[in-house]
């Protein structure tokens, strides 16, 4: 190491070459960033459907497209996004790479394992694409049965043994982080004194480890009624299509905190940060992490308020829903009030976290529209649903995955991004965003049922204002595609530690040692403390 | 036409100005929240932005006080929103007594609709302004979901069982009628249209045209031509119990539970005859699964519920879940 | 390192128990005791893993973590088979088919 | 019985990321732990459609029961429990770091497994004669056609968990005969035995789900109809 010159460091990165020692190796680090490879590839993938199913939405008579194809395209749209895509985006690529440095742990607990579960998910993948270009799936991501049963003539075998396959790289990762964060801490991490994208990661974990398994038994069900003909779900027979609904969203809405826990991990790091402040409230934040995880687990039926469950069943999981909503209520109140007298920096990952903190906002209070039964019976299975959803997934989980990609790419790679255009993205990629989804609100609200190829002619404007806000996304979201990969070459050399963070990552080189810390980090305070990184404190405010 | 920009859906139920209130409710503590958080933020950002690279800002902990403010009024508010919400779903889920029964099937793409008094029509609903009308529903493949945005109100239409819906309309005029539930290829072509009348116009309709038989009596025929009456013998002495009087009852079955009869008990009993025989009866009747289509169930069912009603009756259109608790 | 060794006489005793368990929820099956049946059935088969899970498995051994596991496992599957039985046996008491 | 000397195979199998063997072998069994609670709410959805059927149907899931042999279904359960208690004898002589007796139970284990899948292939294969296979020529003697779908749901849910429990079964046939290779070279020690420990944890948790599906496949209502 004394050898001066920076290139000359031995690292993560240069420690040795060629395909074989990216595709053998058991660095949670090179393994994170195959991650980011992989979901990168199929974010373009789900991108580009969602561009089609947004230029054939244009006109209400359906003439960019046959009805057969759209319907393939939505369904291709959700699969690639959710179960490719968002995921395994923020734990599998950001918290794998970060999840073990923070603790100051050399690697996760079980590496042959991590690796496996990036071979899982590219197997998966794999599937999942064939599917798509042999002719291409049109059941809906929920796969509702007897549609994917019996009646749908696609590739719906195909896709479902691709999710399958990706449901155990998901539960592989999941436990390996448990063990990893229960083992694995540097000597004096202690569980309050762990930094909360840890903590989010860790809940994160918990889910996938027990939501997935129902997942996978539903999906080899719905394999086997399809494939042999026997039915469990069959009406024919007397099988009952509402207990797929429960078994399917038993696992999928625990599956939207898979998304967004890490999301709001990163933001609860980044403001602290950009804000040179402990998060306000740590323990609270921390537990309400836990909370989300815990309640996540009670609501499923929610999503079947109209769909023949009983009226107290209903009930029942109405009231569950607004408990839910209280932890992420205090998440946000916590984060905003990190800000007060803090010393702000305007850098590009606290824009983008000031846009997830405002988008999950919004998200998350029509939210609470949709747990009110009286009004979820009008606007279920329409776009106010859409809108919602994706203020919670693209606005809450891609705002936060981009916050944390600007926000560690120094870290990851050892080179600056050009600050400027990404502050530009990040204002690019906000109004974009609103602009595609705020009229999806209002559609909904009018009437306008989701999954529609053609549509009457009252809902065009707001179909055109959303088509163009996606045009303005699409453009948002290559622009850090493209300065990214710019910076590898010619982005400015990053330090150690270019924020001013306090984090265990952060002391340690850009981009990590192998083991990523040359001796073993002994803790000796909590997160985020500043005064050891800055030195002198000087009031502010 | 493509130049209109609608905000709000037309109102045309009893059911669509209270979803509306509860919708301007939620919208208003939505706009609070939003405009709370986005003004502290803004506010915050300009007022303590950085202004040296080595400034510190004073360490402050979280406040326990805070935290407990902002967790329990925000849920003191979600439990309005439950409760009011709750009551509205309840009050939509309780056909009152006296609304008029139709009978829709829905099939890959189209919406079958049954009058009582044998009328039927594809894709479009006439229905009399100012009366309930009381939807029983059924699918004959995947599930699909009768949507009416005017009405404010929406029902998955599941394959092998009943659901119901229903709707009491304020404003004469044509309704969109969507399927909500993605169903396959041509889900967006499976629309139609709700006609409300007035009364008058409405009576006209329903005499118009010639309705080939009502439902009852459609009813009546299969009940004949499949033989049922030869064990279902209206004195009761039959193998099988009579069915005059049987709807809306209680049955005491072999299995000691006890069942109301309704139509959803009715429908099983035809397909499914075993699975709820009545008490001191055999299990002997065959099922008729695949005999009688969908619509011929509904018809089966009117006709018995036909039975039960004195003659008088029997020309009133009512419906007859008069006694549930 | 604490390694606890149990002794083979422990191991048979809790095997033999788990033999009678068999046997007695097999006889147990041919007698009429109603809505019971279910209940003793499924109170043999708890019994059994029980002995299984503490003993063979080393539950009564093991850390409070692996405890806590376990439990919560046990009680994520309550969730499952709780709220949608909960559905299950709610339909049909408004008396409207379908709600 | 840490009596033994260090063996240089032992310090080999401590990985890097690891600090100490103690840490490795708590990481790997609560690993070991997390897998089996995937496993419990694996089982769970299935367990979830049985108590939803069963329920919708009591009668028919009675009589279709009683056509499964309760007897080769007890005796299947004994010999499942003799397994684990050879398996978990194996991990014991593992504990004390006796080689032999490792093998001679792992061997018994797995033979006792071999015997369980032999008799649960013939069971199949009884229901193959029968039509009760689930399908098209899914036939059950005396229901009548209206009952036919109510009885295949729950052979389907028969098929489908016995068959998932096996497949469990075979994987772990799979992991023990592993495991007497390695043990054969000398592998395990008094002081590094932990995957002994874990694939027995495994084995004794596919024990449990036949605990389970033992009495809910073979013996709902007996007394209503003898077999």
């Amino acid at each position: 190491m004394i050898t001066a010159a920076v290139q000359e460091r031995e690292h993560y990165l240069n420690q040795s070459y060629g395909l074989k020692s990216w595709l053998l190796t058991k660095d949670h680090k090179r393994i994170g960033l195959l991650y980011l490879f992989t979901i990168t590839l199929f974010f373009f993938v789900g991108g580009a459907f969602a561009t089609m199913i947004r230029v054939e939405l244009l006109t209400p008579g359906g003439n960019f497209v046959s009805s057969d194809t759209y319907n393939k395209l939505f369904t291709m749209h959700g699969v690639a996004m959710i179960f490719f895509f968002l995921i395994p985006s923020i734990p599998a690529s950001l918290g794998n790479f970060f999840l073990p440095m923070m603790i100051g742990a050399r690697d996760l607990a079980f590496p042959r394992i991590n690796l496996l579960s990036w071979y899982l998910l590219v197997v998966g993948g794999l599937f999942a694409l064939f599917a798509m270009l042999a002719g291409g799936v049109d059941t809906g991501w929920t796969f509702y049965t007897p549609y994917s049963t019996t009646y749908s003539n696609s590739w719906v075998i195909a896709t479902a043994i691709g999710i399958f396959i990706a449901g155990f790289s998901s539960i592989l990762t999941g436990l390996n982080f448990i063990v990893t964060v229960h083992r694995m801490r540097a000597p004096g991490m202690t569980w309050m004194r762990m930094p909360l994208f840890v903590w989010s990661t860790y809940a994160t974990s918990l889910i996938q480890v027990l939501g997935t398994p129902v997942l996978a038994v539903t999906i080899i069900l719905l394999f086997c009624e399809r494939f042999f003909h026997i039915g469990i779900f069959d009406p024919k027979l007397g099988g009952d299509p509402v207990l797929f609904q429960h078994m399917f969203w038993f696992y999928s809405h625990p599956a939207v905190y898979i998304m967004v826990l890490p999301a709001m991990g990163i933001i609860s790091e980044v403001v602290s940060v950009f804000s040179r402040k402990p998060v306000f409230g740590y323990r609270v934040v921390a537990y309400a992490s836990m909370a989300i995880a815990v309640l996540g687990f009670l609501v499923w039926g929610h999503h079947l308020f109209v769909a023949t469950q009983s009226v107290y069943a209903g009930l029942v999981f109405s009231f569950l829903s607004y408990f839910v909503a209280i932890p992420s209520a205090i998440k946000v109140f916590n984060w905003t009030a990190t800000l007060y007298k803090g010393s702000i920096s305007f850098a590009t990952p606290m824009l983008y976290a000031f846009g997830f903190i405002g988008l999950f906002t919004i998200g998350g209070l029509t939210g609470l529209f949709l747990a009110a039964l009286g009004f979820d019976v009008h606007v279920t299975d329409t776009y106010f649903v859409v809108a919602h959803f994706h203020y919670i997934m693209v606005g809450g989980t891609i705002m936060a995955y981009l916050a944390g990609l600007h926000y560690w790419w120094p870290k990851m790679t050892g080179r600056m991004y050009p600050e400027a255009w990404a502050r530009l993205s990040a204002l690019v990629i906000f109004l974009g965003f609103n602009l595609t989804f705020f009229p999806q609100f209002i559609l909904g609200y009018l009437g306008m049922p989701r999954r529609y190829h053609v549509y009457p002619d009252e809902f065009q404007v707001l179909h055109v204002l959303s088509t163009a806000g996606a045009s303005v996304l699409a453009a948002g979201y290559l622009m850090p595609m493209i300065y990214f990969v710019w910076s590898l070459r010619y982005g400015q050399v990053a330090g150690s530690n270019p924020w001013g963070a306090a984090g265990l990552e952060w002391q340690t080189a850009s981009p990590p040692p192998v083991h990523n810390f040359d001796e073993m980090p002994v803790v000796t305070h909590e997160a985020y403390d500043y005064a050891s990184v800055i030195g002198e404190e000087i009031q502010v405010g | 036409m493509g130049s209109k920009l609608p905000i709000f859906p037309e109102q045309a139920s009893t059911l669509a100005p209270d979803v509306d209130h509860l919708a301007l409710f939620l919208l208003v503590v939505a706009a609070f929240f939003t405009v709370l958080i986005f003004t502290a933020i803004f506010y915050f950002a300009i007022r303590y932005r950085r202004r040296s690279d080595r400034e510190l800002p004073h360490v402050q902990h979280g406040g326990m006080a805070l935290e407990i403010v902002w967790s329990v009024i925000p849920f003191g508010i979600t439990m309005v929103m439950f409760g009011w919400g709750a009551s509205l779903y309840y009050k939509e889920s309780r056909p009152p007594d006296n609304a008029i029964p139709i009978y829709v099937v829905a099939k890959q793409w189209m919406w079958k609709i049954e009058h009582m008094e044998g009328q039927r029509e594809i894709n479009e609903l006439h229905v009399p302004l100012g009366r309930a009308v009381k939807l029983t529903m059924t699918s004959e493949d995947v599930i699909h979901s009768f949507f009416v945005p005017a009405f404010r109100t929406k029902q998955d239409v599941v394959p092998g069982k009943y659901s119901t819906l229903w709707f009491q309309s304020t404003k004469p005029g044509k309704y969109h009628l969507f399927c909500a539930e993605y169903c396959g290829n041509r889900h967006s072509g499976m629309i139609g249209w709700i006609y409300v009348m007035e009364p008058q116009d409405y009576q006209n309709w329903l005499s118009g045209g010639a309705p080939a038989a009502s439902l009852s009596e459609g009813g009546e025929k299969l009940f004949t031509s499949l033989a049922c009456a030869n064990c279902h013998k209206a004195d009761g002495t039959g193998r099988c119990p009579s069915l005059v009087g049987l709807f809306g009852k209680t049955v005491q079955l072999a299995d000691g539970n006890k069942v109301v009869a309704d139509e959803a008990y009715i429908r099983e009993s035809i397909l499914q005859p075993a699975a709820q025989v009545v008490a001191g009866y055999q299990p002997v009747m065959p099922t008729f699964q695949g005999l009688v289509t969908e619509d011929g169930v509904l018809q089966l069912v009117e006709y018995i519920k036909s039975l039960g009603e004195t003659p008088e009756d029997k020309t009133r259109a009512s419906g007859t879940l008069g006694e549930r608790h | 390192m604490t390694e606890h060794v149990d002794s083979v006489k422990t191991y048979v005793l809790v095997f033999a128990a788990l033999i009678f368990l068999t046997v007695a929820t097999t006889a147990v099956a041919f007698v009429d005791l109603g809505p019971f049946s279910v209940v003793m059935a499924l109170a043999i088969a708890v019994c059994k893993m029980l002995l299984v899970a503490l003993f063979f498995m080393h539950v009564r051994h093991s850390t409070r973590l692996t405890r806590l596991v376990v439990l919560g496992g046990l009680l994520w599957l309550a969730i499952l088979l709780l709220l949608t039985m909960g559905d299950m046996m709610s339909r049909g008491w408004v008396g409207v088919p379908g709600r | 019985m840490a009596s033994e000397a260090h063996a240089p195979a032992e310090s080999l199998a401590l990985r890097e990321q690891f600090e100490t063997e103690a840490q490795q072998k708590d990481a790997s069994t609560l690993g070991m732990w997390i897998f089996l609670i995937t496993e419990v709410m694996f089982f769970g959805g299935l367990f979830l459609a049985y108590m939803v059927y069963r329920r919708l149907y009591p009668d028919i899931f009675a009589i279709a029961s009683s056509s499964l042999n309760v007897y080769i279904g007890a005796a299947n359960t004994v010999v499942l429990l003799c397994s684990s208690l050879t398996m978990v004898l194996a991990v014991r002589a593992a504990q004390l770091g006796r080689t032999r007796a490792i093998v001679l139970f792992l061997v018994l284990t797995l033979l006792l497994g071999g015997v369980f899948l032999g008799v649960k292939a013939y069971e199949w294969n009884e229901k193959f004669v029968e039509h009760h296979i689930p399908g098209p020529s899914f036939h059950f003697e005396g229901l009548g056609p209206d009952q036919q779908g109510h009885a295949q749901l729950f052979f389907s849910l028969y098929f489908a968990m016995t068959g998932l429990h096996a497949l469990h079964m075979v994987i772990g046939a799979g992991l023990l005969a592993m495991l007497i290779w390695q043990a054969r070279r000398g592998r395990f020690t008094a002081e590094y035995m932990t995957p002994v420990d874990l694939i027995g944890l495994y084995w004794h948790f596919v024990d449990i789900i036949w605990i389970f599906l033992f009495p809910l496949l073979y013996l709902i209502d007996r007394h209503l109809k003898q077999p």
